[in-house]
């Protein structure tokens, strides 16, 4: 039914799992609040997986969303404790977008209440960003500012701002980002034509993300299951729990069709990660997010009910998985605001525009 | 079903989805049905089931000896999707295509898919699936109805209920007993084709609670079946069932049955409706776009050969919660109450919807069966 | 814990309950469509239990909510295919409290697109009232026309109007009543103090209704899966079963705690159900119809997954209690109507005065 | 517990709850307490329990020999209710005065009544609950942990989890096995009353995935139990903990854990919300007013004696089925995302309450078993 860039991404999928394997244990995803992984982040680099989905003329690894997508699902499933979408499909993308030789180290991306203005003979850079990822161990941090119908992307050295460190659920740095009057005439800035591809992209990364780790979240559960024994036999083998784990199952395919939808939809309009691509394709971007996002909580939920108090526990490693779930579903819009704006879209083709819409889902269009 | 086939290229099937909306929306027009949800239970309609087959649209991925177009799965699969979406009416040749045909393309005899394959793709023959017996409900493996081997066939007895439009049917695919059950309780089953025009086969239509019939219950007192009306092999029933249960399972009908209410209540919203209204057209679409790739997946895995079940039982347990839900979901911002026969489109739609919710987990396995299977897969793999 | 009028209510419902024990079978309900049930009528008029809730001196049997809502219960467990509710504590109460004598024969009530408009000596009376529970069947018809503060009603036989059959769900009739220009001269009138309180009194007979008819489909229910075998066992011993069974038993009292909560608070305000009972609780009828409407869907839900495919046939009976509940959850304001009322009312309260009013719940108050 | 008086009147109770909140607003105000989600797990201080001995705020239906005051249950349930709402935090007593107080008044001795019950009015002495074992989960009638007669006493041996504050508390209920299992493994039972300081007793706290640690392992290595600390009589422990489990499963804790999110929600919304905050507000409140009336229905039946068990069970159910609820129907409206340690009072107690959300359905008996035990009633009516 039609080839699939997907399939064709098995031998990276390799790859990033035997670094993961190699370098991600349970320790290193436990401690990450207090020790930033450099060994981790420094495998990942030297591969060059931290550069997947940016052109090799910028910098990067080259390789478009379905390769990107690959990794990223791959590291949610080890709970890469690294901002690898961030440097990669993030702010490397926006880098490449606007002709900037990616510099080195982890990169973010930083947007909120910033804004610039004209100063003489370049642009300074004032206001805050909110809950940027990993802004604390970031080299670099690419800044959107939204102007009317464009956005200024400028890349900031992370000790130009102010950083107020903060968590999301999972523990995750998401840190406060102050701006105060950075003069940015000497730093690389560029105009994209999207205002909104940020988040398009970022709602797509974390729709990855979740079904990654939505299938981790199963492949323990199912394990637990199977080993745990109460009145005298194996949890698995009770029908209330079958019943639940069939449930999980479930979302976590979902989660994965969802995902797979939206990248294969963003991955045929071009073949590397453009602004177009996920602005052309937002529907599909939008019902991933929305998909996995309901994914998240339901598969988080049945997974500690079926895990009981263990999974609670600290030592276990279930609530690694389950903490990111609950806190990327939030990212980059939640369920509530994308579902309303995909409903918006449907709701202007009408009906038979709809169904139209929904059939031709991840059909080749031009960029 | 094991052919491969070029894939059709996005614009080929794009014309074909036009040429069937187009035929459709001149039906349509023409007074020859009114959408409903549940069409492929529901609307039985010979007439038009007849002029599908005469376009080629029945049966289109089987080989053109067999009455086919030799088309790719994929067509076939859009043509159900739009018969579905536009809630036609399909119920008439709906099972021998889905079950029988795939059934006798892997099992049948070389006479059995002359004889039957034409005319089903035609839509001039219709199939029963007499597989439930009263008091067995899911548990298909009780089957009690038995086959004894009498001169040139077999003399079936016992009875079958919750066939679809057994009364209205010209033969019906029986599973039933021709040995004793073995350890396993799935030995000693076959699968006969039995004539259900044939003397000692009493059908009698059941009625629901919406006041319709479209299930029947079938009892058979003898009725005689011909030696060369065995499908596969004796006592290979409980194999064969199976992989026809990944067919029945899998396919859009598991999500698309509440699609006409759906599009109806997307054309009232329009471009400036509520936050709210938009909210649940996007929690819509969005299960819609998912449950779509899960699905063609299988169909896809149906057509190289394989018969994945727990992948299709899980489809179907999540595509009829979505219908469930889907109603719910609609019901709540509607502003609308449901009333059958209410000119108002989306209260009647509405009605339908409803009063059909609490059967689509219960056929074709309930989802406490299906989980069963995916939760056995689970703890195999 | 305070005594509560609910608890004196026993030798009424028993009343009720041998009356529709004789009068009300499955067959009665059964051929409800097609045959109106007048011997079940007769059995119910005789004994005074069409009356109850109304003041003995209109010709009513007096009693309060209290009184109503053990016969109104006791009735949908029985799925009477009747206009009691709409006789005695809507149609009845409206009469009582314009002071006009009870006509004889079941009575309904219809509010809509109604107006009155004064020509010389009296009022002229038009307009259209849709979803009139029985109209056809009725010897009167209370109409409610809304002005601007008030509510004015008016007693018209029912042949006066023009009626158009409709339908609910559960195949009771739900009429369109048209009025042309019908004459009020000769006609009881009169003008009430709360336009909407035959809202509030119609949503709380459905939740009380919604309540009867959950504890029977459990009472079904229970019994099908203890009977019923499957994989050589009765089904009511596999564990999948049993979790639904649980579920919809809470369901069932969910909902009989919602109705009573509120028939005790509205009790309390009065002994006879006026209109300021209902309309100075509007918070516990609205948290009632919420919560019995949430109920009536899950239990139906639960209850037909639980009998499979024999609970969809026109022959078993348990449909005529789930469309029942399917259409009474809609009737008067579904559940999200009545979330929203009461969430504005709380919402004005702020988070302190919602705690102090939830907590009040029950309390007496003075009319 | 079975003494009859006289029910407090409306104007009596409210002027308790005026009382308690004013209390309540002062020491918030004085910086005593942070209102926090799941305050009768989360939130131990012991300078706050005694205060609120001091107030005559805890056993406060006790009789006033026993360090009580006599008052109707309806007071004390009030008072709970009002602390849970305000998310004080009450911890440190909670066990004690909940499951210890009522068991001592039922089964206790005497002495141990006049030893124990004042204490822990007063605020002074908290009990930690011994019951579940590693891998036994719910199975509570499993318990391996053992107690050997020794001259005066008994030697426990054994190891008991998911103990809340063992590591804070002085004393410990133990459910052990004195004798062997009969053919129903809930023979030989009993409860001694354990020191957790004795000699032999280790304790060690469980890190949890919120970086708290209000549960422990206790590991007992042959600590002593001297003859006088045994509750109720030898081998009936586990008709006692069912009784215990009532208490344990139906009271306000199980269905306002999340008030203090959902009193921050409103107070937020205000008087001009959108319509779908306020429908969220409404279906809170609905199911708020609906539980309370089912918890206070059980508290009356306990107040007279009754043990009942599957309605206790129905209670916890729906109770902490819609504390999970009200989370996910708060975070979908609030319009922002949760963050731990934020200076957004709704941002932060989403974050809790979210962090909390899974042990809520599994503390005090799974759904899964809580079902089972309603299943089993209705299976016996």
């Amino acid at each position: 039914m039609g080839s699939d860039p997907i399939a064709d991404t098995a031998l990276l999928e390799q790859l990033a799992r035997d670094v993961l394997e190699r370098s991600c244990g349970a320790e290193v995803v436990a401690s990450s609040e207090s020790a930033w992984p450099e060994e981790l982040w420094r495998a990942l680099d030297t591969t060059g997986l931290t550069r997947v989905g940016v052109s090799e003329a910028r910098g990067g690894a080259g390789g478009g969303w379905a390769e990107a997508a690959a990794i990223l699902r791959t590291a949610a499933r080890y709970a890469a404790p690294v901002p690898l979408a961030e440097t990669s499909v993030l702010a490397g993308w926006a880098l490449d977008e606007a002709a900037v030789e990616l510099p080195g180290g982890p990169l973010t991306v930083a947007r909120g209440d910033l804004r610039v203005e004209r100063r003489r003979d370049g642009w300074i850079l004032s206001g805050r960003a909110d809950r940027v990822p990993w802004a604390r161990e970031s080299s670099w941090i690419v800044m959107f500012v939204d102007r009317r119908d464009t956005c200024l992307v400028a890349a900031v050295p992370s000790d130009r701002p102010r950083i107020v460190r903060s968590l999301n659920l999972a523990r995750e740095p998401r840190d406060t980002v102050i701006c105060d009057e950075i003069d940015l005439r000497d730093l690389p800035v560029a105009e994209l034509e999207s205002p909104t591809g940020l988040v398009s992209r970022g709602a797509l990364v974390r729709a990855i993300q979740m079904s990654g780790a939505l299938d981790r979240v199963l492949e323990l559960t199912v394990e637990y299951a199977s080993v745990r024994r109460q009145f005298g036999r194996a949890i698995a083998e009770f029908q209330a729990v079958q019943q639940e784990l069939a449930l999980l199952a479930g979302e976590a395919a979902a989660a994965r069709a969802a995902a797979d939808e939206a990248v294969s939809a963003v991955a045929a309009v071009t073949g590397t990660p453009s602004t177009r691509a996920a602005h052309t394709r937002r529907e599909e971007v939008a019902a991933a997010k929305v998909r996995t996002g309901i994914a998240a909580y339901e598969g988080a939920r049945i997974a500690h009910q079926l895990h009981g108090a263990i999974g609670i526990t600290f030592e276990h490693q279930l609530h690694h998985f389950t903490s990111r779930l609950l806190s990327w579903r939030e990212e980059y819009g939640n369920e509530r605001r994308w579902a309303t704006e995909l409903g918006r879209l449907l709701a202007a083709m009408g009906g038979e525009g709809t169904w139209r819409r929904l059939v031709t889902a991840g059909d080749p269009v031009a960029p | 079903m094991t052919l491969a086939r070029a894939a059709p290229s996005t614009h080929e099937l794009g014309a074909l989805r036009a040429e069937v909306r187009a035929f459709l929306a001149e039906a349509r027009a023409a007074g020859a049905f009114i959408p409903r949800c549940d069409s492929w239970i529901s609307g039985h309609d010979p007439e038009f089931s007849r002029e599908l087959g005469r376009r080629g649209w029945i049966g289109r991925s089987w080989p053109a000896r067999y009455g086919g177009r030799d088309r790719d799965e994929l067509e076939r699969y859009a043509i159900t999707e739009e018969l579905l979406a536009a809630g036609a009416p399909v119920a008439a040749h709906w099972f021998a295509q889905r079950q029988t045909g795939p059934l006798l393309l892997r099992h049948g005899t070389e006479a059995q898919r002359r004889r039957f394959l034409p005319a089903i793709a035609g839509g001039d023959c219709y199939f029963a699936i007499l597989m439930s017996e009263p008091n067995a409900g899911s548990d298909l493996a009780s089957v009690r109805t038995s086959a004894e081997p009498v001169a040139g066939g077999w003399r079936v007895t016992g009875r079958k209920v919750w066939t679809s439009h057994a009364h209205k049917s010209h033969f019906g695919v029986l599973l039933c007993r021709t040995g004793p059950p073995g350890e396993r309780r799935h030995e000693g089953l076959s699968q006969l084709i039995l004539d259900l025009h044939a003397p000692g086969v009493t059908i009698r239509p059941i009625r629901l609670l919406s006041g319709e019939s479209h299930f029947s219950e079938v009892t058979l007192d003898g009725a005689f079946v011909p030696d060369d009306m065995l499908v596969g092999s004796i006592g290979n029933g409980w194999s064969q069932v199976l992989s026809e249960l990944a067919f029945e399972r899998s396919g859009p009908e598991r999500f698309l049955s509440t699609m006409p209410l759906i599009l109806e209540f997307i054309d009232a919203a329009g471009p400036d409706c509520a936050p709210e209204t938009a909210e649940t057209i996007g929690l819509l679409a969005a299960q819609l776009w998912t449950m779509r790739r899960m699905s063609m997946e299988i169909a896809r895995a149906l057509a190289a050969g394989d018969a994945p079940a727990a992948r299709a039982a899980l489809v179907k347990d999540i595509g009829t919660r979505f219908e469930q839900w889907s109603v719910e979901a609609i019901r709540r911002v509607a502003g609308r109450e449901p009333a059958p026969e209410s000119a108002d489109r989306i209260s009647s739609l509405l009605a339908q919807a409803i009063a059909a919710s609490p059967t689509v987990t219960l056929r074709g396995g309930t989802s406490e069966i299906l989980r069963g299977v995916v939760a056995r897969e689970l703890a195999s793999r």
